[in-house]
């Protein structure tokens, strides 16, 4: 098998070389020697507008296009966990002036895909009431940036956003998902629908073509601030289906593909030239309970249902042996507010059934509805659920909706979610913006909580000394355990297959960072 | 006109038979097991025109077929020779001998639909003839056979035409070979008594001014006693009995040539019962041993059940293959 | 044509037949399929929803893997064969309801185009049109998508292609058959239509409705297949040839079994079923060929 | 002898369209039968000749009750028909039709086709059985017959499982539609025979429906001579072909295979006229073929092909008109002589 | 001529508007495309908004009746989701498909008809037997099933083909084979059977009777007559075809209108779905007509009876 496979891609690249055009090694390079760079991926999304574009497919490309005020090292991280580290990027300066006052310097000389020069304008479009304002079509943009009263422009290269209270992560945030710096003259000119189609940033790269939900192609931003990037052409691919995106990976189709499936990574050791990288992201998936449904309605059931998930063996299955289970709603980049030693529920199978007779269970059914492919592995994860819930004698039935409105649908007692860390802070993610006041399962009705998880959830987003934030978030950790409003599966991990000639890493967010300091082919 | 038929061929039946333009011996065709066409032999002489006749299921259209070369898959045929004008011809299937030519039975049928009846003359005509030479000589043929406005003719398409006009456009693109022999396969059946008289006389007109043969199949005796010179009967794959046609209708002397004119009904006498022959042609495969009449013969002797009569006799009566002829 | 020769025609006919051993090995196959459907609960060595979770993509026993899992293991560690045998059945059972379906539909709503001449005539044929213009798979798709999926929504959506096949020849069928002799006897003698229809005409439109509906069978399993390969089909924790094949196609690279047993059992009985239709076809209905809806066999 | 007659059909017309039609889309109309009228006594065979297309199937449809006229009505000892049929008087008027295959259905067994005029009738088993035996007997077919399928007998054997079915609810009026003319000689005559038993036995009024004048000249009492779905002449049979009053008439008597061998006869005996217009064909539309879908009554619709023809043939349609007692025909030429 | 042109303009255009019907309440009778379009934190406003946007806050007659007349002014309405032109987005798609098609309809006519002629000319013989075990079994293969294994082989294994994408020639091979197979198979068959039965006809006798030679008589009088049936079988096949474009864009990642269909359906982007299938109506219902005029053509019987009657 083993020298079949040597002697035939032995034979087959010469054949590559020589046979095909266009497809081949001998068109991954431009005209000036730079490689392009042709990236195979699962789905793009519709739309260029940053605000519109905060999903794991959207960010790839947006994040291509547009730089932020700060960057967030994901590298340094890496090396030191548990420090939240954040670099300047658009802004050289982000200072909290007064409680409620951010001023950022612009870094001076950075040049727009449009030829424009980086000044106060551009942040100001960014931040524009638009995008971000109450009336604003973008509901990302309201939830990230909606506290933000107003953005004053001090001179060309200083802005100030006020904000309506004290935002303890504003660095956080000009780092994160949505404060992506756009062309305020393009923006002007296009208007919001145009620019959706003609984006203009100051990224490392520029749209050269935007085909919806089939590729998009970058060209190099030769006059980036940190540098010209190291491929002359960024080629997405949409490839839907997995297997050919692994097949043309090896075929030297492509230079990276991404969503490869965990059981695929040990046939990436049989070549030479590709590898597999897996990383756990800030992404959870969830299952959460519906308060309204009398079998679920007691918190000793969701407590004993959480209690009997196997859940090593569900994040094995389904990510394979490098799988990661998080310590409740957190990640070690929260830093001081990590607590390492939290662990949520845990598979415990006899208190999951000391808990089913407590809670007086007598056989009843409980639907389990998920989308089938939504989530990756979210199909084989509710069915090994429903085998371990089965086998403590909970009587479960299995749905699947094929549509976000019919999983919310009435009808079902357990559902599938799934909750992000947009950055460090357990203000982007989990405990407050998936479980809150404000949440989607609150507004909805499907978690009314019994306890003073709201009024804690207040305390703690107004907080600011970090000794305060600790209390209040440990507390919400409690009660969420008291609650059970959720049971944490696992971390989503990201398995990207790559060249490995292309020096570049995955994030543990979906961002597809080509800047010149961390994309570079060998 | 070529010499005689080679001297192995047996007499003729007619004296008339001098020097045949078609002559076919020990022609047999066999379907699946059985032989539907049983060693048969006819010569036919340039301007004669010669009746085969008999019940469906005899083996008639086969025979021309046979002759043609154009058996349907499945069917096999074998000859101790044909001679076509004196010259013998190396016989195959699926190649027509030259200097034959057939009418077919259902004219529109037999006609490409899709194409006009024009080109299809045209096409019948030799190879070597130039495109305005075929167009013209196609439209002489179109009148030839009576039909008005050969012009507007050419381009039209069979199903433009009716079925008597189709069988002259038939007619035509038979003659367009220049045929020294015309094999006509119930050429008359499927059209009115009105057409029917008239193709009639066309194939005679035309008989007469080419000088061709004629082997004209029908299970009309009417037809037959109204066109043919000779006559010869045929029965389960075998002729049993050949002869001129007024002998023949005088003094028929197989039961089965008797029976055949009796029961036919006849417009200047009718009789108050019809004359029939008892039950019906065997299958092939269920043909009986000996005479392959003797379940439907009145005379049928202990001898009939045994062995088999073959065509025989010579003279002005013809030849009769039976033990006990009138 | 005279009789001999249509003697001759009929007696030429046995040479296009396939030979009678390959129609036999499938119709043998077919009848497999359907023992192993029928038996799945005897003879499958696991459930089909059995997790094990410790023998994830596990090869088949020639291949390395043991005899435990005979075709080996999918992800979850659910035997492979097991998975065929109750995925087979879950198929068939979709094919033959489908099939079942689409027969009654067609069949009843040619009768009535047949029978009724005029506006409900106009109506079906308008029907069959608009059928034809919009591809099953098309349908389904949009369909079960929007609607929701479930087993006997993707039975009548599976059964909806072919139906207008079945309605267009009972259509034609039945307005031959009324033009001919023996419907014209029996109207003399003063049967009424009802027992004109379902004495006189169905016997003798049913062979070749029956051979339509093997040849449509093939097409009705494929289509339940493509539906599954898109998510669409039966859902998890059921199974069937074309989910298996769907979710498999992802583990070809690392996993093969997982996606070439079930396509091939697909292949493979769509192929005997091709190859018993075109053998009754040729048995039963030599007509029927010439009929365009039938063009697909 | 003022006898009423048994049956009797006044002023038939029937039109098809030349192309089935859709919704919207209408094929040119062609009259099949245009006013036909006549009357036939009990006991009496009638014989209705005519080429291809002449309209005599059309004819014999309707007075089998199986084909609406558009105008006209065929009425049973003078009461019309009615739709639907009563059961009881639709078993009065039977058809036998030319092809016996088609006319028989091929997949159920003899005996069952037999059986069903009955069963629909609402006859008994036993009694069913009785009188298919008698049937059988009639025809003159062996009981073993009634287990074959159609395809496993001969064409003489299925055309007296015709005539049996036909007969099997005692009709009084027997249709036959070109009953013989599938068969062979030897074949026919026995039918052709066996018709004629049946007659006299069963008390049979006949309308034999045959493009064949030497059959009907054998079978019949009396005759109509059908052109372009009108008749042109009726009358005895002896009379109507030792006589021939019409052009036509005489032209098919002339057309006629000879009976025995004679002197050649040639192209002088064909019609005189253009050959190619001899024949009728409703499916195409030639121009040169009269065309029946022009407005009534505008000529004689055989003029185009009649060598005597006159301008007032081509003006008016002649009607018909006596000539002796019960032989009329429909010809200007005719009334002038 | 004429009116049976109109006629027949006339049944395509209600079977059109009949599809356009049941698409647009089978779209609908979905429920609310909003609560899937939108992110579930959307507030209610906005949810409002939208649907005052898009009309969806009308009753459903209304929609229709709107819906309808936006038809008949060429509007095909906007794509839920970046609120671009439905038709022009399926138009961008549609030269992919009909790349695809076109190749697929072209290599099936290459090889079906040649195949089918030859097998059905040596019938019985091996190359017969051959010839149409190869089509049962380009027929009985699932597309998306073939599909995989020629990724598996082309793509992975000799690394020979590009294992998806579109824009080169190499890009179009394995789609076109995989679509392909199928379509060349059944034509075959078909293309087999109906010479076959050309080839019974009293007329081909005729023809051999001519002395022509056996090609005259297959290209002039056989070819001419046997394609008829075919012609109405290609019309038929088209809609298949589309289906099975579908699956074999997906496998292959072919920006097609079969992938825009998938994609749209999983988005729950009514006005494209909407769009796709009346595009595909539109060509299958204009395939079928052009069939019927190219039946008046290729059949003079045609001419004078005033078209075949549907069924």
């Amino acid at each position: 098998m083993f020298t079949r496979r040597q002697t035939l891609g032995l034979l087959a690249s010469t054949m590559t070389l020589t046979a095909l055009d266009g497809t081949g090694a001998r068109r991954a390079f431009a005209q000036d020697g730079r490689p392009v760079l042709r990236v195979a991926v699962q789905a793009l999304g519709p739309s260029l507008e940053p605000l519109e574009s905060m999903t794991n497919v959207g960010l790839r490309a947006i994040d291509c296009l547009f730089d932020r005020p700060l960057r967030r090292n994901f590298v340094e991280e890496e090396r030191h966990p548990g420090k939240p580290a954040i670099d300047p990027q658009l802004a050289t300066s982000v200072t909290q002036v007064s409680p409620l006052v951010w001023e950022m310097t612009l870094r001076p000389g950075v040049r727009l895909h449009d030829g424009t020069t980086l000044s106060a304008e551009d942040v100001l479009a960014t931040f524009g009431p638009d995008r971000i304002g109450p009336d604003s079509p973008y509901p990302d943009g309201k939830i990230l940036f909606g506290h933000v009263t107003e953005v004053e422009k001090v001179d060309d290269m200083t802005v100030r956003l006020h904000t309506r209270q004290e935002d303890v992560v504003m660095r956080h945030r000009l780092a994160g998902y949505g404060p992506w710096i756009i062309g305020a003259k393009a923006y002007r000119e296009l208007g919001p629908e145009g620019f959706k189609a003609q984006p203009v940033g100051a990224g490392p790269y520029k749209l050269k073509e935007f085909v919806r939900d089939t590729r998009i192609v970058f060209a190099s931003h030769d006059d980036y601030w940190m540098g010209a990037p190291a491929a002359a052409e960024v080629v997405i691919s949409v490839v839907p289906e997995v297997a050919t995106r692994v097949a043309g990976l090896i075929s030297g189709e492509y230079d990276i593909v991404t969503n490869v499936l965990p059981d695929q990574v040990p046939q990436f050791a049989g070549y030479a030239d590709v590898e597999a990288e897996t990383v756990p992201m800030d992404l959870l998936h969830l299952l959460f309970f519906d308060y309204n449904r009398p079998a679920v309605a007691d918190a000793k059931m969701r407590r004993a249902l959480s209690f009997a998930i196997d859940y090593d063996a569900v994040a094995k299955a389904v990510w394979g042996p490098r799988y990661r289970r998080p310590n409740n709603f957190q990640i070690p980049a929260f830093g001081d507010l990590y607590d390492p030693n939290r662990k949520y529920f845990t598979y415990d199978p006899d208190q999951a059934r000391e808990l089913l007779s407590a809670a007086g269970y007598a056989g009843g059914e409980i639907v389990l509805r998920v989308p089938p492919s939504y989530y990756l592995g979210s199909g084989d994860a509710a069915q090994i659920i429903q085998a371990q819930w089965q086998a403590l004698g909970i009587n479960t039935r299995l749905e699947f909706a094929e549509s976000a409105a019919q999983q919310m649908q009435p009808g079902a007692d357990v559902r599938m979610i799934s909750s992000s860390f947009r950055y460090p802070d357990p203000l982007s993610g989990g405990v407050i913006v998936h479980l809150g006041r404000n949440s989607y399962l609150q507004k909805h009705k499907f978690f009314i909580p019994r306890t003073d998880y709201n009024e804690v959830c207040d305390q703690f987003a107004a907080a600011t000394a970090p000794e305060e934030r600790k209390r209040l978030f440990w507390r919400l950790l409690d009660l969420l355990e008291e609650e059970a409003p959720v049971t944490i599966l696992y971390a989503v991990n990201e398995i990207v297959g790559k060249r490995t000639k292309v020096n570049w890493t995955q994030y543990p967010l979906y961002y597809m960072d080509l800047r010149p300091d961390v994309f570079s082919f060998a | 006109m070529p010499d005689a038929a080679p001297a192995a061929f047996p007499a003729p039946a007619a004296p008339a038979v001098v020097s045949p333009v078609l002559a076919v011996r020990d022609l047999s065709v066999a379907v699946g097991e059985g032989l539907a066409v049983d060693g048969l032999d006819l010569s036919l002489a340039a301007g004669e025109t010669h009746c085969l006749v008999g019940e469906s299921g005899c083996g008639k259209s086969l025979t021309c077929l046979a002759l043609m070369g154009l058996l349907p898959a499945g069917a096999r045929c074998r000859s101790a020779g044909l001679t076509i004008d004196g010259r013998d011809w190396a016989y195959r299937q699926g190649r027509p001998p030259p200097g034959l030519a057939m009418i077919y039975q259902d004219a529109t049928a037999s006609l490409d639909p899709v194409m006009t009846v024009g080109r299809q003359i045209a096409e019948a005509l030799p190879p070597d003839l130039p495109a305005r030479a075929r167009r013209r000589e196609a439209e002489a043929l179109i009148a030839q056979v009576g039909l008005s406005n050969p012009r507007a003719r050419f381009g039209a398409y069979p199903h433009e035409l009716s079925g008597g006009m189709n069988q002259r456009i038939a007619i035509a693109m038979a003659l367009a070979g220049r045929p020294r022999v015309l094999l006509a396969d119930e050429p008359t059946t499927a059209l009115d008594v009105t057409v029917q008289a008239q193709i009639l006389d066309l194939l005679l007109a035309v008989q007469n001014s080419t000088g061709a043969a004629l082997l004209f199949v029908t299970h009309d005796l009417g037809v037959v006693a109204q066109i043919a010179d000779r006559v010869s009967v045929m029965y389960c794959g075998s002729i049993v009995e050949r002869a001129p046609v007024a002998t023949l209708f005088a003094a028929p002397r197989h039961p089965y040539t008797r029976g055949l004119i009796d029961s036919l009904p006849q417009i200047s006498r009718p009789a108050a019962r019809l004359a029939s022959i008892p039950g019906r042609v065997p299958a092939i495969g269920a043909r009986p041993p000996g005479c392959r009449f003797r379940p439907r013969c009145d005379r049928a002797l202990a001898r009939c059940g045994r062995e088999a009569p073959v065509l025989d006799g010579t003279g002005p009566r013809g030849a009769v293959a039976c033990f006990n002829p009138t | 044509m005279p009789a001999d020769l249509r003697l001759a025609a009929r007696l030429a006919l046995p040479a296009r037949r396939p030979a009678p051993l390959v129609v036999l090995s499938a119709a043998l196959f077919l009848g497999l399929v359907l023992l192993a459907a029928a038996g799945a609960d005897l003879l499958a060595p696991h459930g089909f929803a059995e997790q094990h979770l410790d023998a994830r993509l596990q090869p088949p026993w020639l291949a390395g893997g043991t005899t435990d899992y005979l075709l080996g293991t999918d992800t979850l560690g659910r035997d492979i064969l097991s998975r065929i045998l109750f995925g087979a059945r879950t198929s068939i059972l979709v094919a033959v309801g489908g099939t079942g379906f689409g027969f009654l539909l067609g069949t009843s709503l040619g009768f009535a185009a047949a029978h009724w001449r005029g506006w409900c005539e106009e109506a079906v044929m308008m029907l069959v049109d608009m059928q034809a213009a919009l591809p099953t798979l098309v349908l389904a798709l949009a369909v079960l998508a929007f609607l929701g999926n479930s087993l006997p929504l993707l039975i009548l959506l599976v059964g909806l292609d072919g139906w207008e096949r079945y309605a267009r020849l009972t259509r034609g069928m039945v307005l031959s058959a009324r033009e001919s002799g023996y419907v014209l006897s029996m109207r003399i003698v003063g049967a009424p239509a009802w027992r004109i229809h379902l004495l006189h005409i169905l016997p003798n439109i049913a062979g070749a409705l029956i051979v339509q509906a093997t040849l449509n069978f093939p097409h009705t399993i494929l289509l339940e297949a493509a539906l599954s390969f898109f998510g669409l089909g039966v859902q998890p924790p059921a199974t069937s040839l074309g989910q298996m094949l769907g979710l498999g196609r992802a583990y070809l690279i690392n996993a093969w079994w997982i996606a070439v047993f079930p396509g091939s059992v697909i292949f493979l009985t769509t192929l005997s079923m091709c190859l018993v239709g075109d053998w009754l076809r040729d048995r039963l209905d030599p007509t029927l060929a010439r009929e365009p809806g039938a063009g697909r066999p | 002898m003022q006898q009423q007659p048994l049956i009797s059909a006044s002023g038939l017309v029937r039109s098809y369209r030349a192309s089935r039609a859709g919704l919207l889309r209408r094929g040119p109309e062609v009259r099949a039968v245009d006013g036909v009228s006549f009357a036939i006594r009990a006991g009496e065979a009638f014989g209705l000749v005519g080429e291809s297309g002449s309209g005599k199937t059309t004819v014999g449809r309707m007075v089998s009750a199986t084909l609406r006229p558009d105008a006209g009505t065929v009425a049973l000892l003078g009461e019309p028909f009615a739709e639907p049929m009563p059961l009881a008087r639709r078993a009065k008027v039977q058809a036998v039709f030319q092809d016996s295959l088609g006319a028989l259905n091929p997949r159920l067994r003899i005996g069952r086709q037999l059986e069903e005029p009955l069963i629909v009738h609402g006859i008994g088993a036993a009694e069913r059985r009785v009188r298919i035996d008698g049937l059988l007997a009639d025809v003159g077919l062996p009981r073993s017959l009634l287990l074959r399928y159609p395809g496993e007998v001969s064409g003489g054997q299925r055309q007296r499982v015709l005539l049996a079915r036909a007969l099997a609810l005692r009709p009084d009026l027997l249709v036959c539609d070109e009953p013989v003319s599938a068969l062979d000689v030897s074949v026919q005559a026995q039918v052709v025979n066996l018709l004629a038993d049946l007659k006299t036995r069963h008390a049979l009024t006949l309308l034999f429906i045959s493009h064949d004048l030497r059959v009907v000249r054998h079978l019949c009492d009396r005759v109509a001579v059908l052109f372009a779905g009108r008749i042109v002449e009726s009358g005895a049979v002896a009379e109507v072909i030792g006589s021939p009053a019409h052009p036509y008439t005489r032209a098919l008597i002339r057309a006629l295979p000879a009976d025995r061998p004679g002197p050649r006869r040639t192209a002088a005996r064909a019609i005189a006229a253009a050959p190619d217009l001899a024949t009728q064909d409703l499916a195409t539309q030639d121009l040169a073929i009269p065309d029946r879908a022009t407005p009534d009554g505008a000529g004689c619709a055989f003029a185009a092909r009649c060598a005597a023809a006159t301008p007032t043939c081509r003006r008016s349609a002649p009607v018909l008109r006596s000539l002796s007692a019960g032989h009329e025909a429909a010809c200007h030429l005719v009334a002038a002589r | 001529m004429l009116r049976f042109l109109l006629v027949r303009l006339l049944r395509a255009l209600l079977t059109v508007l009949g599809c356009a019907t049941l698409a647009f309440f089978v779209l609908r009778l979905s429920g609310d495309p909003l609560v899937a379009l939108l992110p579930t934190d959307s507030p209610a406003e906005l949810l409002e908004r939208y649907r005052v946007l898009w009309g969806l806050d009308r009753p459903l007659p209304e929609q229709y009746l709107r819906y309808l007349l936006a038809l008949a002014r060429g509007d095909f309405g906007r794509s839920l989701v970046d609120g671009r032109d439905a038709l022009g987005l399926v138009i961008e798609r549609a030269g992919a498909t009909l790349q695809l098609g076109g190749t697929v309809f072209a290599l099936a006519i290459l090889i079906g008809v040649p195949a089918g002629t030859v097998a059905a000319l040596r019938r019985g013989r091996p190359s017969d037997y051959l010839t149409m075990s190869a089509a049962i079994f380009g027929y009985a293969m699932p597309n998306f099933f073939l599909g995989l294994l020629l990724i598996l082989l082309f793509a992975m294994q000799l690394r020979l083909l590009p294992s998806s994408g579109y824009g080169t020639p190499a890009h179009l091979v394995m789609p076109a084979i995989t679509l392909g197979t199928a379509v060349a198979a059944k034509l075959a068959r078909f293309v087999r059977t109906s010479v076959l039965d050309v080839l019974g006809q009293p007329y081909v006798r005729t023809a051999h009777g001519k002395r022509l030679g056996s090609l005259a008589v297959i290209v002039r009088h056989v070819f001419p007559n046997a394609a008829i049936p075919v012609i109405t079988f290609l019309g038929f096949e088209l809609g298949l075809m589309i289906g099975g474009a579908v699956v074999t864009e997906n496998v292959f990642g072919w920006p097609g209108i079969g992938q825009l269909l998938v994609v749209s359906v999983a988005r729950r982007d009514l006005a494209v779905v909407q769009t796709v299938v009346m595009v595909i109506a539109v060509s299958v219902v204009s395939a079928n007509l052009a069939v019927d005029l190219a039946y008046g053509w290729i059949d003079p019987r045609v001419r004078v009876a005033g078209g075949r009657h549907a069924g």
